[in-house]
């Protein structure tokens, strides 16, 4: 049998293995570089960065569901400058790749990110997370509206220039997502990732109140993996050309071989590895043996493969 | 005088299959023995370990996070650390219902240690509930360098108490407080603090238990110089730093206000410098 | 202590108890009367009908998921004529409180259905199936789209006059679920259905295509509550004034609180009953024993708990 | 002369707490005995249970069924049925990980029986897999019937043939097929069965096992008048008929094709009226 190609391309960037972190839950990824080698796996995507720094939101930030959690962060983090002169240097050292993932409260905000990012050495893509409170429109959610999801892609794009990928990070919580999917494709993003978090509440039987500080969160980890394979379904059926980085409850090797086939050209891991530190070596080994076993030559062709008419097989 | 330890990353950290080589129940709680091998060694009184919960099916998808009680080493099964656990929910229920045998996965060890000191001081131990877990370990280190040990436990009942008898042995004295008066002395365990601190000339107060208690030490000692190293027990959905949930609002030295993660900034943190006023506010930078 | 008050209602429509069956996961009230009787429960909610037998959609209809499942029934049924004839006599004859599902494929349909109920004895309200493919509008779903639900209920209401209890059931598959809500409620809705299931998909490792039949399909069970939580709390702060069903992923007595504290009036229990035949009467006890718990004379007292303010003790 | 048994609900059905008193591994199957009383006396060979799987904080909220393979009572534990189960995913393989003591939550009897024939008419019993699993006790039925009853077991390989030696003798043969030869004839067990129908005078075949196999047999019998009795296995989400998961084509006396629930229209239903190509298929009413 010949040699599995791992390898994986989302827009002109490409890695040598399709299993990154999830935004947000790998912080600067030196907690997770004591477990294992950071260059072993496809990329660290870093935590939403956003200009200035941020306290995030009140505590309790989180609450376990079934099969998973809510989180309500609220992008707490340092700053662009600190996060540059730190946490990105210190990834670089590392020779990690790296995707950035950046957020703003308004458009002009993620634009100036991008500014700040252009031309820095080591970042292979950058995520751009619009599933965040739009300030200057009644704190709605950029992802939740294709107009101000077009203006946060147009202004990144313009400002980032044609080198870089951009992802688009989306929101599942919409009416119709290939819509938006479509939309920041034709505003000029290179690819998208699907999903970010759910809007979800739980309510704390002692105080019988809202438990989290920020009252709703988002939901991850593996009650939402049905959610995301079929947002990467529909997405990858209406645009197949488009790169997906898929994420969305993936914690074992079987679940990634699940939204790859939907259409995902990579695998974010999040929430799993909270209960695991090593979740994305075993995803990642557990995937490679899985594409191996079903006869698979590359990754590639297993991208997207649910879409094929059942008479094609493998 | 006594440093406070603030690791960052606990870079002994690892994570391991490892088998119950004890469970036996004590009062409300559980006296759990865990087989760890030679992870004993970078154990240290204060830190925690992340343990896995609820089996392969499991619905529960974080980790539950347990302070080492103690550690010791027998030739029966190498090196072991000691838990003491209350069955509150499903994640400690399923816990406390393990046999011997059985195997959890594990994350060890975790978090900052309590900072010992490098002379002799009057040292107070302060735990409520299981809180009282790591102290007794504590205590023998204190002991050991010279320090004159001194203890009080609180609960709202006796049967929330724990107090092992060989540990008792480590301290020059042992006073013991139930809200109900079912055991020890009747009262909050917050109530003798001050007159001990100026009769015992207590240099330094170690403290463990509920996020109240703390607080209330450490608005006991305000202003004064004791030293107050706290063990915090904030919600964790991951115990290794990536996940941010875990924050406290925390001064530094320049006076600036900012939410720390007590898994890796803690669980033992000074008590003087968590802007206790401000735990679950929104902080604005 | 003195008794808890454990009725409630929903518009005009009385109920003993507030634990309800969830339309579609009783079937016609028979295979679960084998297990306790009917009129123990607040009511319950039949299965949504249609004007003709429907066959549904193909098998496999099933995929569980982690703490929940997916299914694509497709609106299998008898038709009305039947369901007249069959189902509801028998229910009647139990002198079980009955609230009738009903769904259609036009807004017409719709209106003929609740045509053929009006003035029928011994319904208590009618709860209408908004969360299906509107064969008018490119197989939009109805509950997706403010004016085709609210062409929908205004139909309804027209036809049904003003006695009978409307309870529009709407999706959580939408950007706004405020606004839909508030849409049904102008348009001649009594009360609300929160939520129908939120769509999803598994793929299947071996055949490496969609899982179902209907290859996208609706996610029920405990994964979805955090969801349902949010929902009914957005909706009651908005609205607080008008009556929820409250439903998704509720099994035990405090989820069912849960969901009441949010803002539900009364819980509808669907997945819970496949796993456990008499789950509907562990969740009512547990229910009733944790209002007396907490120390409230009545459940009415409890509804929407959650968004008093934190100094509002009990 | 063979009636089907259209029961509708079973009537009999209940839910109970009830004990592993047996667990042992056969083949690559697990035989696994669950106490449950007086209850046995309503359970007929075809009809199944339905278990919680994963314990109380399990992910998987689904029961699971099983057919029924036996029923027994003993002086030790009164009634008890038997079941075989296949460790295949995450709901058999915890079934088959309790022990002896363990107790599980269960409803049964459901779903239809095998029809037994008023007179004595010549059976062949035809079961794949685990499917042989209520043939044995099926075939004493038949046999204190008066019945001729001859019986084919067939799998991909012998592990899988699940074939008591006490079942033996209550059959007049039994012919064995794998499909890669390591046990008994090579080949598929379908092939011998035109030959035997006419050989033996079959007027019935009850089978049991992938609905491939109960496809294939229907085939051939299409058009003659050996009744087919077939215990289908489609997937079941609460198995009392709440949910319409499970449905299957069937067409009525009138010719009419409906989708019948197979948990309580079933698991043993009539051959030759399930529409085998429809199977999967959208049906238009
Ligand atoms: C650093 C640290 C040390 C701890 N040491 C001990 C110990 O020595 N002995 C002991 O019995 N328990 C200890 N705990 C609490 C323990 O981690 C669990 O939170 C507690 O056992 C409840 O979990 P559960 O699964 O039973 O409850 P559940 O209600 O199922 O827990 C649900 C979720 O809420 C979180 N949670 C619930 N209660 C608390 C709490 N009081 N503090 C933090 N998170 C909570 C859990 O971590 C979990 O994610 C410690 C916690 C921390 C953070
Ligand atoms: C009427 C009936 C009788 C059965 N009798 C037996 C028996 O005697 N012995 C035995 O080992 N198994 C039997 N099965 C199959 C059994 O119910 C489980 O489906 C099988 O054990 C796989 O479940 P799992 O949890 O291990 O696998 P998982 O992969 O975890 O199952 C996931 C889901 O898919 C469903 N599923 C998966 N495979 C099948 C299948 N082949 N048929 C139906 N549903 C499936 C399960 O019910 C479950 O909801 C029977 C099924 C039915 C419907
Ligand atoms: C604690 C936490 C923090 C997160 N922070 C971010 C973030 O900063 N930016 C972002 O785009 N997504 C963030 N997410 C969403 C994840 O990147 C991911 O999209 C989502 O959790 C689904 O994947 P999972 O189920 O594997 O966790 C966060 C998720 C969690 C649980
Ligand atoms: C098998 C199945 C069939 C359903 N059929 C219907 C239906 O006919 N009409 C309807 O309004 N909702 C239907 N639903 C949705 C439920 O009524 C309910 O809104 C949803 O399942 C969430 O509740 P649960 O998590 O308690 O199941 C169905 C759900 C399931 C699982
Ligand atoms: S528990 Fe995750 S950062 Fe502290
Ligand atoms: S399994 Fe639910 S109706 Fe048959």
């Amino acid at each position: 049998m010949s040699q599995l190609d791992f390898s994986t391309t989302l827009g002109n960037a490409w890695f040598p293995a399709p299993i990154f972190t999830a935004s947000g839950c790998a912080s600067s990824g030196k907690e997770l570089a004591q477990f294992f080698d950071l260059r072993d796996m496809g990329a660290i995507v870093t935590k939403s960065i956003m200009t200035k720094p941020r306290a995030g939101r009140a505590t309790p930030r989180m609450a376990e569901t079934p099969s998973g959690m809510l989180n309500s962060i609220g992008l707490q983090g340092p700053g662009i400058d600190a996060f540059l002169a730190n946490d990105l240097a210190w990834l670089v050292e590392q020779k990690a790749r790296i995707i950035v993932s950046i957020a703003g409260e308004t458009a002009e905000e993620f634009a100036s990110l991008a500014r700040r990012l252009r031309g820095v050495a080591g970042i292979s893509a950058l995520e751009v997370n619009i599933s965040c409170p739009n300030v200057e429109n009644r704190g709605m959610v950029f992802a939740c509206h294709l107009e101000s999801a077009q203006t946060v892609i147009e202004g990144v794009r313009r400002t980032i220039g044609g080198d870089l990928p951009i992802i688009a990070k989306l929101s599942p919580d919409v009416t119709d997502i290939v819509s938006i999917a479509r939309g920041v494709i034709d505003a000029g993003a290179d690819g998208l990732a699907l999903i970010n978090t759910v809007l979800g509440m739980v309510i704390n039987p002692n105080t019988m109140r809202p438990h989290l500080g920020g009252r709703t969160g988002g939901l991850s980890g593996p009650a939402v993996r049905p959610i995301a394979v079929r947002a990467i379904y529909q997405v990858h059926e209406a645009l197949p050309k488009v790169p997906i980085l898929g994420m969305g409850g993936v914690s074992s090797g079987a679940d990634a071989f699940e939204l790859i086939l939907a259409g995902a050209s990579g695998v974010s891991v999040g929430t799993a590895s909270f209960g695991n530190p090593t979740a994305i070596m075993k995803i990642q080994n557990e995937l490679r043996q899985i594409l191996t076993d079903k006869g698979f030559s590359s990754l590639r062709e297993a991208v997207g493969f649910a879409h094929r008419p059942e008479s094609s097989v493998r | 005088m006594v440093g406070l330890a603030m690791a960052g990353i606990n870079r002994s950290a690892a994570q391991l299959l490892a088998t119950i080589v004890g469970n036996k129940k004590v009062g409300q709680y559980h006296q759990i023995l865990i087989s760890v091998g030679d992870l004993v060694a970078q154990c240290k009184p204060g830190n925690f370990v992340a343990i896995s919960v609820g089996g392969p099916n499991s619905k529960m998808v974080l980790r539950r996070a347990f302070a080492i009680s103690r550690t010791t080493t027998s030739t029966q099964y190498g090196g072991a650390i000691e838990l003491i656990v209350a069955p509150h929910g499903n994640g400690s229920s399923w816990l406390c219902g393990l046999v011997e045998g059985e195997q959890i996965d594990i994350t060890l060890p975790l978090g900052t240690a309590f900072g010992i000191p490098t002379t002799n001081v009057n040292a107070l131990l302060v735990g409520g509930g299981y809180g009282s877990a790591p102290l007794f370990g504590l205590a023998e280190v204190l002991k050991e360098r010279g320090c004159r040990v001194d203890m009080l436990l609180g609960a709202s009942t006796g049967s929330k108490i724990y107090a092992p008898l060989e540990g008792k042995r480590s301290v020059n004295s042992l006073r013991i407080f139930t809200e109900d008066g079912s055991m020890g002395e009747t009262g909050r365990i917050t109530s003798p603090i001050a007159q001990l601190v100026s009769e015992l000339q207590i240099d330094v107060i170690y403290s463990c238990g509920p996020m109240a208690m703390l607080k209330a030490i450490s608005e006991i000692l305000d202003g004064g110089d004791v030293v107050h190293q706290c063990a915090v027990e904030e919600a964790m959905a991951c115990g290794i730093g990536i996940c941010m949930t875990c924050v406290l609002p925390v001064k530094d030295e320049a006076g600036k206000i900012n939410n720390l993660r007590s898994c890796i900034d803690g669980p033992v943190m000074d008590g003087a410098a968590i802007e206790w006023d401000l735990v679950g506010k929104t902080l604005v930078l």
